[in-house]
């Protein structure tokens, strides 16, 4: 089986499955054997080049890699004792967004998560990360919880954007985005976000309005999907690597843009080659993050969440000469 | 139904014919009839201008246009086939206003009012920076000034060339609402226009103590085409317009063009 | 055709009938003539009969009478330049539980009633006044802006109960309830409740957690039908007129009990013969509860608001021997 | 589904026959199973010393029942066969609880807990003026104690014979959770148990931070054969059971009897 390869990629892909056939052989010819000494030599040379010198599109693309962790990833390895906390109650739970109530480093803590599903079947159910209005109405509930108990919230981000259908449309799904980030941008506890992967437009800001929002290195947060700008620019989706560009959707522009708090480092492949070590950089992140805000109290909190949206016209001026 | 119909029609025919019901209609009548067919009642889009014409009491002499300085700038360095920046330029000659909204006061049947009024002959009526950053200062100022807020919406939603700066004013505008009503106890209404759709709708727009849409608007959080994009089939006639939002408890009422003075000035009424 | 009579007006209907008949020929016999002059001699004295002494079950059939003024009625006629609330953003309209922002005396007012519907296609299309959870939210949506807009809420009470349907209960019927009866105790405005007919059970209570509960002379309200109650304690729903003794249900009793703080008067004969007395009533009094209420300021407003629900204890131990 | 079933079985009997799954099953195991049926996991009524015993460390031992002189009294002279006074009495000997609420506080898992525990054996659980009282009364003690508080809900709504003073436990219970969630900043979790319908659901049951059921309970605002009749049909064998609420969204959690403990004591974990 031919294994799952971006065009950038390819190459390393290649050498990778030529590698373990090799490997695979039993009694290597002396030639295969010379030849499989000069692949491992030459191999971590182009992971390397592949990985260094990622595009905005290469890294969108990553962001998007089937094996790339999902939320419930991350969520299920931080937090001990997960206790879920099930639908809005008015519709049918919405599988899309996640949330619970855990314990992270032995304190009580909100949790929300866009999860996109780790297999097919559950990239169907989970509708591939795309929230209906329930769904943000759910989160709502979370951060009425959270705000009753005084825990912190923290959400992970990936998602394409909320779901563009009939039923969503029936249920207000523009209202559910609008009420979400109002209670977010106003809920009296501390919150962290975590861009981990797609951080699509309105569907995705949604749960992103914390005290301190992160983008991973090779995640993306942008205002419209590059296929959906380069559509409207272009009249051409195969143009999206030059629309990334444009965009300035990588954690890197964003950081420099002062719209968002901070970069969580993935290890060089990506996080979907290196789970584990991207998983210990949000927790460092997520623990330094809840030091820094867990003290202030209430009224500051809110104060400095605000300033932050409110400001960026100051970091904007500064930009633009 | 037809969405993008001729307005600008030219100076020297007296007849027009409607898009929608395909009538010819006497020119200055659809005028006076504020762009109104006369015969299918189809409301044909207006410029913020002429919205501003036909709700304040003396037309846009009554209407006083704040923060006509902030605009938005091309902070991302944003060039296609053209910069940004010249975007913005041909948009400002193409329909007459600076920005894609026009913020300010005016009297309607005598109660001073606080308005946000989209143009959406201005990229779409797009939210960036400037749209945003306007807002906000509306909202403020009508806390300070203790006026009732009416924003008539036609937006396609944020603007991309602006890129994650314009998706932050959803929050953005979002907090200017929230001070508002923590500051006052005066109403904040909005009428959605054709079109109104993405972040403009799912962030200040949707957060109004009352709703109320002209007729036949296309409203939604996604566009139409991406539904259809999405669910691998057409849609039906009427879906996303006013009269299916009123009939799915979206929105309180449908006003029509020539009700609006009235139902602003209900409003402010003790 | 028949007028609709309940069996305790039977005598009186008939005579208005007779009466009726031969005020229509047009050249009266003389005995005839004699006829018409005797029925009429009695017909005052049989009306007094009728409506002196009414039985808590006669009150209880008054106060479902087909030609009972509803919700609407009184509504259309108290408040001017009505402005419709329509639904609660996430659910179509549900017409039995109608809201309004309008003018009372020139002074914006909040209003919501359940509204029964005047004839049988407007009764069918308000489900009788037995509203859904989305009624609830509704009405709920109603208080928001009544608080935001910081104006007094009225409401008028006339249902069997809340909806029992398999709908009502997948959308959450109980819980849309609770959160309007919480709604309703902690809104930061002036509240005055009219129970004007039915006040059947948990549907009305959610309507009706007012500062000043008033119930019409025959309206009533209860805990329970009385054929329900009948129904569970004799296994016979034909001895409703007993349950309805037994459940001091009238305004008369409720307000022995003080649990309500006022009965508002209707002429004799009841509001369905005399609609616009009732009416000029129910303004007088909610003129004056509003005079009571409107100057307090919010927190003596809701002490004094939870201090008449949670003192019933008092009112109780007085009345117990 | 039976929801009647024998529970009150004769003690000189090894083995019982279970009513859901017509199985025999030992009874000693049975008891030992937390009256859980062991071959289909039906979950048998209990009452409420029984929840007491096989809930707290050191089952009634370790609780202190609290406000056990609030009882209800016959306001309304309530008279019928009997009076109502003789219901209550009558009522108290056959389930051996004097209210059919019991509130009071022990250790779950070394946690020190308020609790609230319907009793259905005392005229199936309804909501009067003793029961309303008690759980003010509760609730005001965990609040100054600061203890979270625990719900086990078990009953048929208000009770008829004390009319509109039962409706009125609505409101009062409900204040007193508001002015608990207003003091403090502890859990209050409900756990609807089979059954659990009308006024106490659509009041102080429902507005819990989270709602666990035991598996297959009945649970509704309405009982089911009121709205057999109202729509004139057999309504579907799992309507309102637990598990048509946690797919209809309207609870968090499906809990079995033996894992109660657990987690309520994770409620309690910092
Ligand atoms: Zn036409
Ligand atoms: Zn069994």
């Amino acid at each position: 089986m031919k294994r799952f390869a971006f065009d950038f990629e390819n190459e390393l892909i290649n050498l990778e499955s030529e590698i373990d056939r090799l490997k695979s052989i039993k009694q290597l010819s002396k030639e295969d054997s010379r030849k499989l000494e000069e692949l491992e030599k030459i191999y971590s040379e182009v992971y390397r080049k592949t990985y260094s010198n990622l595009t905005p599109w290469n890294r969108v693309q990553l962001a998007r890699h089937p094996y790339r962790p999902t939320s419930l990833f991350y969520i299920n390895r931080l937090f001990k004792g997960l206790q879920e906390i099930k639908a809005d109650r008015r519709y049918p739970d919405d599988l899309s967004l996640v949330c619970f109530i855990g314990e992270y480093k032995g304190k009580k803590t909100a949790i929300a998560g866009i999860e996109k599903g780790a297999d097919s079947r559950e990239r169907q159910k989970r509708r591939f990360g795309m929230p209906l209005p329930e769904g943000y109405y759910k989160f709502i509930r979370l951060l009425e919880i959270a705000e009753q108990l005084k825990i912190p919230v923290i959400t992970f981000v990936d998602t394409p954007g909320a779901y563009p259908g009939i039923e969503a449309e029936e249920k207000g799904q523009a209202l559910a985005i609008a009420r979400s980030i109002q209670k977010m941008l106003f809920v009296k506890v501390p919150t962290v976000s975590f861009v981990i992967g797609e951080g699509g437009s309105g569907g995705a800001i949604a749960l992103a309005c914390a005290d301190r929002i992160y983008v991973l290195e090779n995640a993306y947060y942008s205002v419209i999907s590059p296929e959906g700008c380069a559509s409207i620019l272009f009249h051409d989706e195969k143009r999206a690597p030059e629309a990334a560009e444009l965009l300035k959707l990588t954690a890197d522009d964003l950081f420099k843009l002062k719209l968002i708090h901070g970069i969580v480092k993935e290890p060089l492949g990506s996080a979907y080659r290196h789970p584990e070590e991207t998983l210990r950089n949000i927790d460092k992140t997520l623990e330094n993050a809840l030091q820094e805000i867990s003290s202030k109290d209430v009224e500051q909190l809110l104060k400095e969440r605000h300033q932050f949206f409110i400001n960026i016209d100051r970091n904007i001026n500064n930009l633009v000469k | 139904m037809n969405d993008r119909i001729k307005t600008n029609l030219k100076e020297d025919i007296l007849w027009l014919k409607c898009s929608n019901c395909k009538e010819f209609i006497f020119k200055r009548i659809f005028e006076e009839n504020l762009k109104v067919c006369p015969i299918c009642g189809f409301h044909y889009r207006i410029g913020a201008y002429e919205r501003i014409e036909m709700t304040f009491d003396d037309g846009i002499r009554g209407f006083k246009s704040l923060f006509e300085d902030i605009v938005s700038k091309d902070i991302l360095g944003f060039t296609t086939s053209e910069p940004y920046s010249l975007t913005l330029e041909k948009n400002r000659e193409k329909s007459g206003v600076k920005e894609a909204v026009i913020v300010g006061t005016g009297k309607v049947k005598g109660y001073e009012i606080a308005a946000i009024i989209f143009d959406f002959n201005f990229m779409g009526g797009s939210m960036g920076f400037g749209v945003g950053e306007r807002i906000i200062r509306i909202f403020n100022y009508a806390s300070q000034k203790k006026l009732p807020v009416f924003a008539f919406i036609a937006s396609g939603g944020a603007r991309m060339q602006e890129g994650m700066v314009s998706l932050y004013q959803m929050p953005r505008t979002i907090i200017a609402v929230e001070k508002f009503k923590e500051e006052t106890r005066l109403p904040y209404v909005s009428i959605f226009l054709n079109p109104t759709t993405g972040g403009v709708l799912a962030s200040f727009a949707y957060l109004a103590d009352y709703i109320a849409a002209e007729p036949n608007a296309l409203i939604g959080f996604a566009g139409p085409r991406v539904i259809e994009k999405t669910i691998g089939r057409k849609l039906p006639e009427r879906f996303q317009r006013s009269e299916f939002l009123l009939e799915k408890g979206l929105i309180d009422k449908i006003v029509r063009r020539n009700e609006i003075r009235d139902f602003v000035s209900w409003w402010c009424r003790s």
